[in-house]
């Protein structure tokens, strides 16, 4: 079975080419789009195969003894080049294989992004039903994308990942912006886009950084020589942690942490099957994967860990305060998503690996979930995200209901779904670990108890309390056709029971972490000096951070059900605060402030920029970068350029004035002639050469 | 103190000497023989002339042939010399006037103007030059100069019924009478100080003279009066007026073998006289050589009338030469020849161009009349912009390989030398570099208006069997020069071998 | 004795070159210059250059300038006396020559020593039994044939030129 | 016995004069008659060097150069007729047709 | 046949000139102008197939001149005097610039099939007059032969300039042959200060390049004829000071000229540093190199933000190509082996992919005569075609992975990088990747998203046939770089470590370890 494992990425991109060549062909000769059944039956069916398989290389790849389980092949050459110096002092030539690595770890993923990608395609199948031109292009899109992911999880060295990398970056560019005729999808599209690329500037940087002191990025090789070269951790703040450091910008870049974490909800407007696919289930946690991938480096970096650990936590808290407040569904789920890659790199930066794995898992799935059931509500009422348009649709949408709401009970944290274990997997880590700290614990529990309250919350104004629709679309609410509904139920099942897989030390063994063990085998003897703590005190914990999420999700219930009125209230009492929460704290504003009001003052420069001065960082950024295009523009034009033709005026004055120099009169010629005479000899007589 | 030549060797006097002159002799006598025709000729048939003439120099030419190789000393009690150098000269000046006779045939009759003197006149101002690159004295050198002047004089207020031809040959004879004069008081100094007027012997006199002061004075009089013919800064300013006044012919004529004699003699002083004193000029020499450079190409830039525009190139290119004259090495002395003959190609087939664009009421002098002679003419426009390119420097056309060598002329002396004209030496080759592009841009806004310009004035141009067996030579040269060099610089080497 | 001459004579040529340069009228300069030439053909005299005292004052004065004085009334004087004399440039031009010859005065007396020493061994000695006029002549004749030959060719063009020139049409 | 000095300061002298006269006098037959006074400078010169060294080539020399002076006189008078009997004006600061 | 491949660089050089007389002799008169198009497109074909045999021999050892390990190297005299000699022979680098040359050539002159409709006969002699002269720069072994076809190529581009250009074209056209022209007299004469070096050390008079390789020039002198060196290619890349001719050239040229400008004529710049300056002045190279690095790197982030303020679609993708060449200078320069070898794949890329871009540029000019950005918007839906071409040259051209332009500018970053000294370089050099990115993914945006705003784009016809034949090769070529660059590399590694052992002697070869000083 193995030995087909290249297939798994080849076939969607197979899906890709067909999808895209023949749709392309058809629509520039015949004006007319491709037929529906043919697109989505080899969109699907390519995706599914390459699930088939992934499950035949699991199967395969579990018969294995543990030791090796890690299994290389190189496809072909890719780079070949010259010499460089490596920091072992020898030379090391620039090669490096287009190879792919199944272990563990990527074994995973490949289950998660193809199993779970092939539900969404199912699903879409459904959702984008009515849209005639683009029907092609959306699911060639789609399988481009799945063909990256699958590069990235696959590779076995950092320069294919980077591939992959960039890859699934320009999928999303595509499939953000594919409603063309939207200008905020393109800007969204391009935002998300240039963010990635900051990232990727981190991580580009990384991998000649790794390459020129290893003189491979290969992954083992790499690990082996950080092994050797590095037995123990930095302490002090050396290559290895600038290595670490660089690789989790393109992290924070690919996984929207904080600040770069702006592009994510414009990502939103996409359609929602790929806000599932992309920016919930698998992209964007590429960033968790890279790291966890890398776990080597990091292990012996314990600056940057904290660095991840913090700013991991910190995202979790700030997104999820904000989604507390969100009105727009789709806008709740994204900053959701941003708050739950908060808490997996809080587990990677608390040094638990596996944890953090598992949770990316379950949040594949019910994360998935959600995004599904938003989008068949949004498809029921016509494409209206607005929740306060909403509520009551239970009756009317009970499969997207009972779905959703296991979804949200997953990752509210109730106990016995999978989004419970996981995340008290991380908890207890963060406490436990020598690398936490009690006040990720803290946090993080803070973090469960929003969590679960906003959640709630959004199940609440939609699915119950007086129906709030709008008349027009309000007497042909239906539930969606099977094709999206099956896929619903699948993943409800899904993230109901994953969770049994990655069972608390107090409950059993926990088969995830011990199967996940041979990819990061031998890579925390060296920080390993953990204190047993005694399972009641884990326990202890799990209760508190339970109670904790029970105590959200009965504020929700006290506030949209029960005393509506009283949210208002709130809401009044704590209007700043709410103000500053609803409004996403003014990240946003203050980024206009910063930069665009500042550009204001720079005068006209600056009307050129105005018209399209789009919110946040990237474009702040980009108006300041435009700021300094426009001035090197003008320097180029008025500086540069001038110089050379101030030269060509010189010379054009200099010889209007030879020319009048030309009097044709033919004494003063003959004065020349006697000026010239003197000056030669009186070179002689004055100077004596 | 020789005796009188008895009769009885008085033949084998001549036989000797007389094979030293030959070409020359060719030439004077059949000027004679085309005047004394001249009233034989009836008026409506006087084309005539230019064949005569042509007949003499083709004589001419055979027996220079002829004499190829083996050089001859000196001749008439050193008086002249037929060494390598003259021969190679005054195959040069053939070639030019050759070439202003065949071209000027049809031009004359377009000025009203065809008469036999002025072929006479070409004939001897030709045979002038060739004195001037064969003598090795004084007076001989100072003779053949004033031959030849005295005859351009002349040919160049032809245009009797022309103001400008008169104003041209005014200005031009009272600036040559005037520089004669300066040359002259140098040269009776130079007498003075040689003891002698033969100038192998000044050479070897003033080698002991202990103070050079009135040498100096001396040296830069002879200079003056040379640089003026050559058109040097700042003794050119007759150029612009003389090469527009004078007819065309006359003035390609001028443009190419009254410079090649002057820097024959120029060459001859330089090497023979001033042979171990370069100390003492190349200085002064090279800052001459980049004003005139510079002076010439600058003034071009915007100058509206393509004759005078040529003109002034034609000062640039002097000071191009003047590059070969001050490093004073034989390999100048092969650059300048080089550059010499390619400039005879290229130059004489832009004016060439220029006496065809004369046609009846146009003076063809205008920028304007240019316009869109390529898709009228396309073969003609492009004659102009090889010879253009040619004259800019750019390969594979003659005035390359010319600019090269004297390029590598210099560049070779900053090596080989070192001392204490290097540093000018540098100035000198990169200001003449840049000023390549300077020329071009002057040139290219005449290919402009040939290629670009669309509204083509419709008048004929002037045609004529010569003019375009001149177009073909000169063209067919400037591009085999530019391609295979090789025999030509040969040539050049040949020349150059017979200074030290 | 002999340099009472010399000085008598140089001042008669100085003054009569400067009046020369300065008379209103063409016909005075002419005559001015003239009586120049004389002087100077007297210089010649005094340094033993008989033939050539003789040719000067021959082709000069008999010659020359007698053509000169055919051009001025050829083309009139009147007309001519009416004008300014002197070019706009004439200050400049003026201060120009006196530096000029300042400067060759300047050199020649610095350079003027090297002919204290005594005369130089030289090709042409003249010897002291022939006659100056003879010496000349054969000189012309042998050494010099050929530039000699040639002065008459130059002679015939600027003859031919002349004519060339001014010929009326016909 | 006057020595060679003297000869060359009165020729400088007389050759200067020349040459202020070709820059100062519009009337072109007076600049041709200032030029045939450099060239007496010169033979002035000739002479005198010819003395002292006991050489007669520079007599020699002058004669060519009174020879060479009658044909300029010559043709520059055949040109001043020429250019009278088109500009009647010998004056030649008003000869600028061509300039520039 | 052994004779075509005795002389094949002679052949596949001069082969344009068989085309050029037989359009010269063709019956004049606008109704033979479709038969002189086809005769130049066949010509440039053919010359493209003839050149094939360069690789597929090129390994072969009959064809491999021993010592010097030039390949198909043929020697005559020409002007023995001075010792220039006619002498072609090319390596792996030459090789593959050759290869472009050709392709490039024929794509040109295809792509201007309905671009040009007047004074027909002329443009193409110039078109291939120019193919001459380029071929004629990368074969030349002998200083003089270069030098002169470096000159050649100037007159046929300033006509295609000058004559088919927009508005401004003779200014573009005369500034761009005076800044060469000034560039390249001072090559002359750095040329000339080196033949005459090596005359005073061998006593021999030539040219050869191979020969100017081995000697060891005083460090004064190099500097002085570095300096020389610099000016003439650098005006030519052009590198940061030197480039405003460039916008200009390119907005006014027609299409195909700035194709060829882009894809070749630029590249004589780089090659003249890497046949050149780099293995004849190898101190001076290191002496200068910091300030070179400065440029190239101003030169890419500088090209960067012109670049993205432009509202002209060529002037932005000329700057853009002030910011590639940014790249292979940097490359170039650092002269690590990684770095070199990615800097001459780096010039192929830029080649292949903004001569794309002037063809795609040139596409939409010719269906609606405007560039303007704003004067767009919305067209992917109208020309799809066009749109997935447009995208795919665009990712190639912000380098991004599978497609030509990642390989080059990795291994130009890598390559630098691997220099602890000039770290700091490469982390710039990424900066210009960012900000490409911005530019051209903004240029995309605007112009194939959002709405339709402008009516006459409502029916603009997509690709043709003859459109599409122009872009296969190059769509081609830049996956194929992009995905296995090992055919090109491999062509590379031979040459560069010659050069790399001549500017970096010994660092690069087998050393004891802890050389190395870890910082």
């Amino acid at each position: 079975m193995l030995e087909y494992l290249w297939l798994i990425p080849v076939l969607p991109l197979l899906g890709f080419a067909v999808n895209g060549l023949v749709g392309l062909w058809k629509v520039s000769r015949t004006g007319k789009p491709q037929s529906k059944p043919f697109v989505y039956s080899v969109a699907c069916g390519s995706v599914f195969l390459a699930f088939s398989l992934a499950v035949g290389c699991f199967w395969s790849l579990i018969q294995l003894d543990p030791h090796d389980r890690i299994i290389e092949q190189d496809l072909f050459t890719w780079i070949t080049g010259g010499a460089v110096r490596t920091m072992s002092g020898d030379l090391a030539n620039l090669h490096i294989n287009w190879g792919m690595q199944l272990d563990p770890l990527s074994a995973v993923m490949i289950l998660v992004v193809t199993g779970v990608g092939f539900l969404i395609h199912v699903y879409a199948i459904g959702y984008m039903a009515d849209d005639e031109e683009g029907f092609y292009r959306f699911f060639s899109y789609m399988n481009l994308f799945m063909f990256m992911m699958l590069t990235l999880v696959l590779s076995n060295n950092f320069l294919v990942m980077f591939v992959g990398w960039e890859g699934v970056g320009l999928s999303s560019y595509l499939l953000i912006g594919y409603y063309i005729h939207k200008k905020s999808a393109g800007d969204a599209a391009k935002k998300a886009f240039v963010v990635n690329r900051i990232g990727d500037f981190g991580f580009i940087i990384a991998i000649m950084m790794i390459f020129s002191y290893f003189g491979t990025v290969d992954f083992t090789e790499v690990f082996e020589g950080v092994e050797a070269i590095f037995p123990t951790p930095e302490l002090m703040w050396g290559p290895l942690s600038w290595i670490a450091l660089l690789l989790f910008v393109g992290a924070m870049g690919k996984s929207a942490q904080i600040p770069l974490y702006v592009w994510l909800p414009d990502a939103m407007e996409g359609p929602t099957p790929v806000s599932a696919l992309i920016h919930a289930a698998t992209m964007v946690t590429a960033g968790v994967y890279m790291v966890a991938r890398s776990s080597a480096i990091y292990s012996r970096a314990p600056d940057v860990l904290l660095i991840v650990a913090g700013i991991g936590i910190f995202t979790a808290l700030v997104a999820a305060t904000i989604a507390m407040f969100q009105q727009d569904i789709k806008k709740v789920l994204a900053y959701s998503t941003v708050s739950q890659l908060g808490y997996m790199f809080a587990a990677l930066g608390v040094g638990a690996v596996a944890a953090g794995v598992f949770h990316l898992m379950t949040h594949a799935f019910f994360k998935a979930l959600l995004f599904l059931g938003s989008g068949s509500v949004i498809v029921a009422l016509h494409h209206e995200q607005d929740m306060r348009k909403m509520g009551g649709l239970k009756k009317y949408l009970p499969t997207t209901w009972w779905t959703m709401g296991i979804a949200t009970l997953a990752i509210a944290g109730v106990p016995g779904l999978s989004g419970f274990f996981s995340k008290d997997e991380i908890l207890w880590r963060s406490f436990s670990n020598p690398q936490g700290h009690i006040l990720i614990w803290i946090v993080g529990v803070l973090v469960a108890g929003m969590t679960a309250f906003y959640m709630m919350r959004m199940m609440f104004l939609t699915f119950h309390g007086e129906e709030r629709l709008l008349p027009k679309v309000a007497h042909h609410v239906q539930e969606s056709p099977l094709v999206m509904t099956v896929p619903l139920m699948i993943l409800a099942v899904g993230s109901a029971i994953v969770g049994f897989l990655g069972l608390p030390a107090w409950l059993g063994p926990n088969i995830f972490e011990h199967f996940l063990e041979p990819a990061f085998a031998t890579h925390y003897q060296a920080t390993e000096e953990v204190h047993h703590y005694a399972h009641s005190t884990e326990i202890l914990l799990t209760v508190f951070s339970v109670t904790l999420a029970a105590m959200g999700i009965y504020i929700a219930y006290y506030f949209f059900i029960r005393h509506k009125e009283k949210s208002t209230w709130w809401v009044e009492k704590f209007r700043g605060v709410h103000q500053l929460v609803y409004n996403k704290y003014y990240v946003d504003e203050t980024y206009d402030l910063l930069f665009v009001n500042r550009a204001k003052d720079t005068g006209r420069f600056l009307s050129a920029f105005d018209s399209n001065v789009v919110d946040g960082f990237v474009n702040g950024s980009a108006t300041i970068t435009r700021i300094s295009a426009w001035i090197s523009g003008q320097a180029d034009i008025h500086i540069v350029d001038r110089i050379v033709n101030l030269i060509a005026e010189i010379f054009e004055y200099s010889s209007s004035l030879l020319r009048k120099v030309q009097t044709g009169l033919v004494q003063r010629y003959a004065l020349f002639f006697v000026i010239g005479i003197i000056l030669v000899i009186s070179l002689y007589l004055y100077l004596g050469v | 103190m020789s005796e009188l030549p008895q009769i009885t060797n008085l033949l084998e006097f001549f036989l000797f000497n007389g094979r030293a002159i030959g070409p020359q002799l060719h030439l004077i006598l059949w000027g004679l023989g085309l005047l004394c025709v001249d009233f034989l000729i009836p008026k409506n048939k006087s084309r005539v002339g230019a064949f005569f003439a042509t007949g003499g120099i083709v004589m001419s030419a055979i027996h220079l042939y002829r004499l190829w190789g083996d050089t001859q000393p000196s001749a008439f009690y050193g008086m002249v010399t037929l060494d390598s150098f003259a021969i190679f000269f005054n195959m040069l000046f053939l070639v030019s006037a050759l070439l202003t006779v065949v071209m000027s045939y049809r031009y004359m009759e377009v000025e009203e103007e065809q008469r036999t003197e002025y072929y006479a006149l070409i004939l001897f101002a030709t045979s002038g030059m060739m004195f001037m690159a064969g003598a090795i004295d004084l007076i001989s050198l100072f003779i053949g100069l004033e031959l030849m002047s005295i005859a351009t004089y002349i040919l160049v207020g032809f245009l009797r019924r022309n103001k400008r031809s008169n104003e041209a040959s005014i200005k031009y004879f009272l600036l040559g009478a005037f520089s004669s004069g300066v040359i002259l008081y140098g040269m009776s100094l130079l007498y003075g100080l040689g003891g002698s007027t033969n100038l192998s012997e000044i050479a070897s006199q003033i080698a002991g003279l202990q103070d050079n002061t009135l040498l100096y004075l001396a040296t830069f009089l002879i200079i003056a009066g040379l640089c003026f013919k050559i058109a040097a800064v700042p003794f050119h300013m007759w150029v612009p007026d003389a090469y527009e006044g004078a007819p065309t012919s006359i003035t390609a004529f001028m443009s190419v073998a009254v410079k090649a004699a002057a820097f024959a003699i120029f060459l001859r002083i330089i090497f023979v006289v001033f042979a171990d004193s370069r100390e003492m000029y190349s200085f002064v020499l090279a800052v001459i050589a980049m004003i005139t450079i510079t002076w010439g190409n600058v003034a071009a830039i915007i100058q509206p009338n393509i004759k005078r525009l040529l003109a002034y190139s034609s000062i640039a290119h002097a000071g191009f030469i003047l590059m070969g004259v001050v490093v004073g090495t034989r390999s100048g002395v092969t650059a300048v020849a080089i550059y010499l003959l390619a400039y005879t190609f290229m130059n004489l087939g832009a004016w060439a161009v220029m006496i065809l664009l004369r046609r009846q009421d146009i003076s063809g002098e205008r920028l304007e009349d240019f316009n869109g002679l390529f898709f009228k003419h396309p073969a003609i426009a492009i004659l102009m912009l090889i010879f253009f390119l040619s004259l800019a420097g750019i390969p594979p056309f003659a005035g390359f390989v010319a600019k090269y060598f004297v390029f590598a002329s210099v560049i070779e002396s900053i090596f080989t030398e070192g001392g204490g004209n290097t540093s000018i030496l540098i100035w000198l080759v990169l200001v003449a570099a840049l000023n390549v592009v300077v020329s071009l841009y002057y040139y290219f806004r005449i290919v402009v208006a040939m290629f670009v310009k669309e509204d083509y004035l419709p008048v004929g141009v002037s045609f004529s069997g010569g003019l375009v067996l001149v177009l073909v030579i000169t063209g067919s040269l400037t591009v085999l020069i530019g391609i295979y060099p090789q025999p030509f610089i040969d040539l050049a080497r040949e020349a150059s071998q017979s200074f030290l | 004795m002999e340099s009472i001459l010399f000085y008598i004579l140089a001042g008669i040529l100085v003054v009569f070159a400067i009046l020369t340069v300065t008379a209103h009228n063409p016909v005075r300069s002419a005559v001015y210059l003239i009586s120049a030439l004389l002087a100077t053909a007297g210089l010649f005299f005094l340094l033993e250059a008989e033939f050539l005292g003789a040719v000067q004052i021959l082709v000069y004065v008999g010659g020359i300038m007698v053509l000169f004085l055919f051009v001025i009334i050829l083309v009139n004087v009147r007309e001519m006396e009416a004008q300014r004399r002197a070019s706009r440039q004439w200050k400049t031009a003026v201060v120009l020559g006196v530096v000029l010859s300042c400067e060759f005065i300047i050199f020649v007396v610095r350079g003027a020593d090297i002919f204290s020493a005594e005369a130089m061994n030289s090709s042409l000695v003249v010897g002291t039994q022939t006659h100056n006029t003879e010496s000349v002549g054969r000189l012309l004749y042998s050494t010099y044939l050929l530039p000699f030959e040639i002065a008459s060719i130059l002679l015939l063009v600027a003859m031919v030129g002349a004519v060339v020139l001014t010929m009326k049409e016909h | 016995m006057v020595d060679i000095g003297h000869y060359l300061i009165l020729s400088t002298v007389v050759f200067t004069i020349g040459v202020i006269g070709v820059l100062t006098r519009r009337n072109v037959i007076i600049i041709l008659m200032s030029i045939e006074l450099m060239l007496n400078a010169v033979n002035l010169n000739l002479i005198a060097f010819s003395d002292h060294l006991h050489s007669l080539s520079g007599q020699v020399f002058a004669v060519f150069v009174i020879t060479v002076a009658a044909a300029e006189a010559a043709v520059g008078l055949g040109i001043v007729i020429a250019l009278f009997s088109n500009k009647e004006t010998v004056n030649v600061d008003e000869i600028d047709l061509m300039k520039g | 046949m052994s004779f075509f491949m005795e002389n094949i660089l002679t052949i596949v050089c001069f082969f344009p000139l068989l085309g050029v007389a037989l359009i010269v002799v063709w019956p004049k008169g606008k109704e033979h102008d479709q038969s002189i198009k086809w005769i130049a497109n066949l010509v440039a074909l053919i010359g493209f197939f003839i050149s094939l045999p360069l690789i597929t021999e090129f390994n072969n050892v009959q064809y491999i001149d021993s010592e010097t390990g030039m390949r198909f190297v043929f020697k005559a005299d020409w002007i023995p005097t001075i010792g220039a000699q006619y002498s072609f022979g090319i390596d792996g680098i030459s090789m593959l610039l050759i290869l472009l040359t050709t392709l490039m050539g024929f794509i040109a002159i295809l792509s201007s099939w309905t671009a040009v409709t007047e004074r027909v006969r002329e443009y193409y002699c110039y078109f291939l007059l120019l193919q001459v002269g380029m071929l004629g720069v990368f074969m030349a072994l002998d200083f003089f032969l270069f030098y002169v076809f470096w000159e050649v190529m100037l007159v046929p581009m300033y006509f295609i300039i000058g004559v088919w250009g927009g508005p401004r074209r003779l200014y573009a056209a005369i500034k761009f042959f005076l800044y060469t022209l000034a560039g390249s007299v001072l090559l002359l004469l750095g040329i000339l200060a080196l033949y005459f070096y090596q005359h005073s050390v061998t006593g021999v008079w030539s040219f050869d390049v191979l020969a100017m390789q081995q000697l060891n020039i005083p460090m004064g002198l190099q500097t002085w004829i570095f300096l020389a060196m610099f000016f003439g290619f650098a005006i030519k890349v052009p590198m940061f000071p030197f480039h405003t001719w460039l916008p200009d050239a390119h907005v006014e040229a027609p299409t195909a000229g700035s194709v060829i400008l882009a894809a070749i004529l630029l590249k004589m710049g780089t090659y003249g540093f890497v046949r050149f300056s780099l293995p004849i002045l190898p101190e001076a190279t290191m002496f200068f190199l910091y300030p070179l690095l400065v440029l190239s790197v101003i030169g890419i982030i500088y090209g960067a933000l012109v670049a993205m303020m432009q509202k002209d679609m060529k002037k932005l993708v000329a700057y853009s190509s002030v910011s590639h060449l940014g790249f292979c200078m940097l490359g170039v320069f650092v002269a690590t082996p990684v770095a070199l070898e990615g800097g001459i794949l780096q010039m192929i890329n830029h080649g292949v992919s903004t001569g794309a871009l002037f063809l795609i540029v040139g596409i939409i000019y010719e269906r609606r005569h405007t560039r303007m950005i704003a004067d767009f918007g919305g067209l992917s839906l109208i020309m799809p075609v066009y749109a997935t071409v447009f995208l795919i040259m665009t990712l190639s051209s912000i380098g991004m992975p599978t497609l030509n332009g990642f390989i080059g500018e990795f291994m130009v970053l890598q390559g630098v990088f691997a220099d602890p000294t000039y770290r700091l370089w490469a982390v710039w050099g990424a900066v210009g990747i960012v900000l490409g990115a911005a530019y051209m993914l903004w240029l995309y945006q605007r112009v194939m998203f959002g709405k339709l705003e402008h009516e006459e784009n409502r029916n603009l016809p997509d690709l043709n046939w003859r459109e599409m034949a122009t872009f296969v090769p190059l769509i081609i070529l830049a996956f194929w770089i992009g995905l296995y660059p090992k055919t090109f590399l491999d062509y590379l590694h031979e040459p560069v470590n010659q050069i790399v052992e001549r500017v970096r002697p010994n660092e690069f070869s087998p050393l004891p370890a802890q050389a190395f000083l870890r910082e």
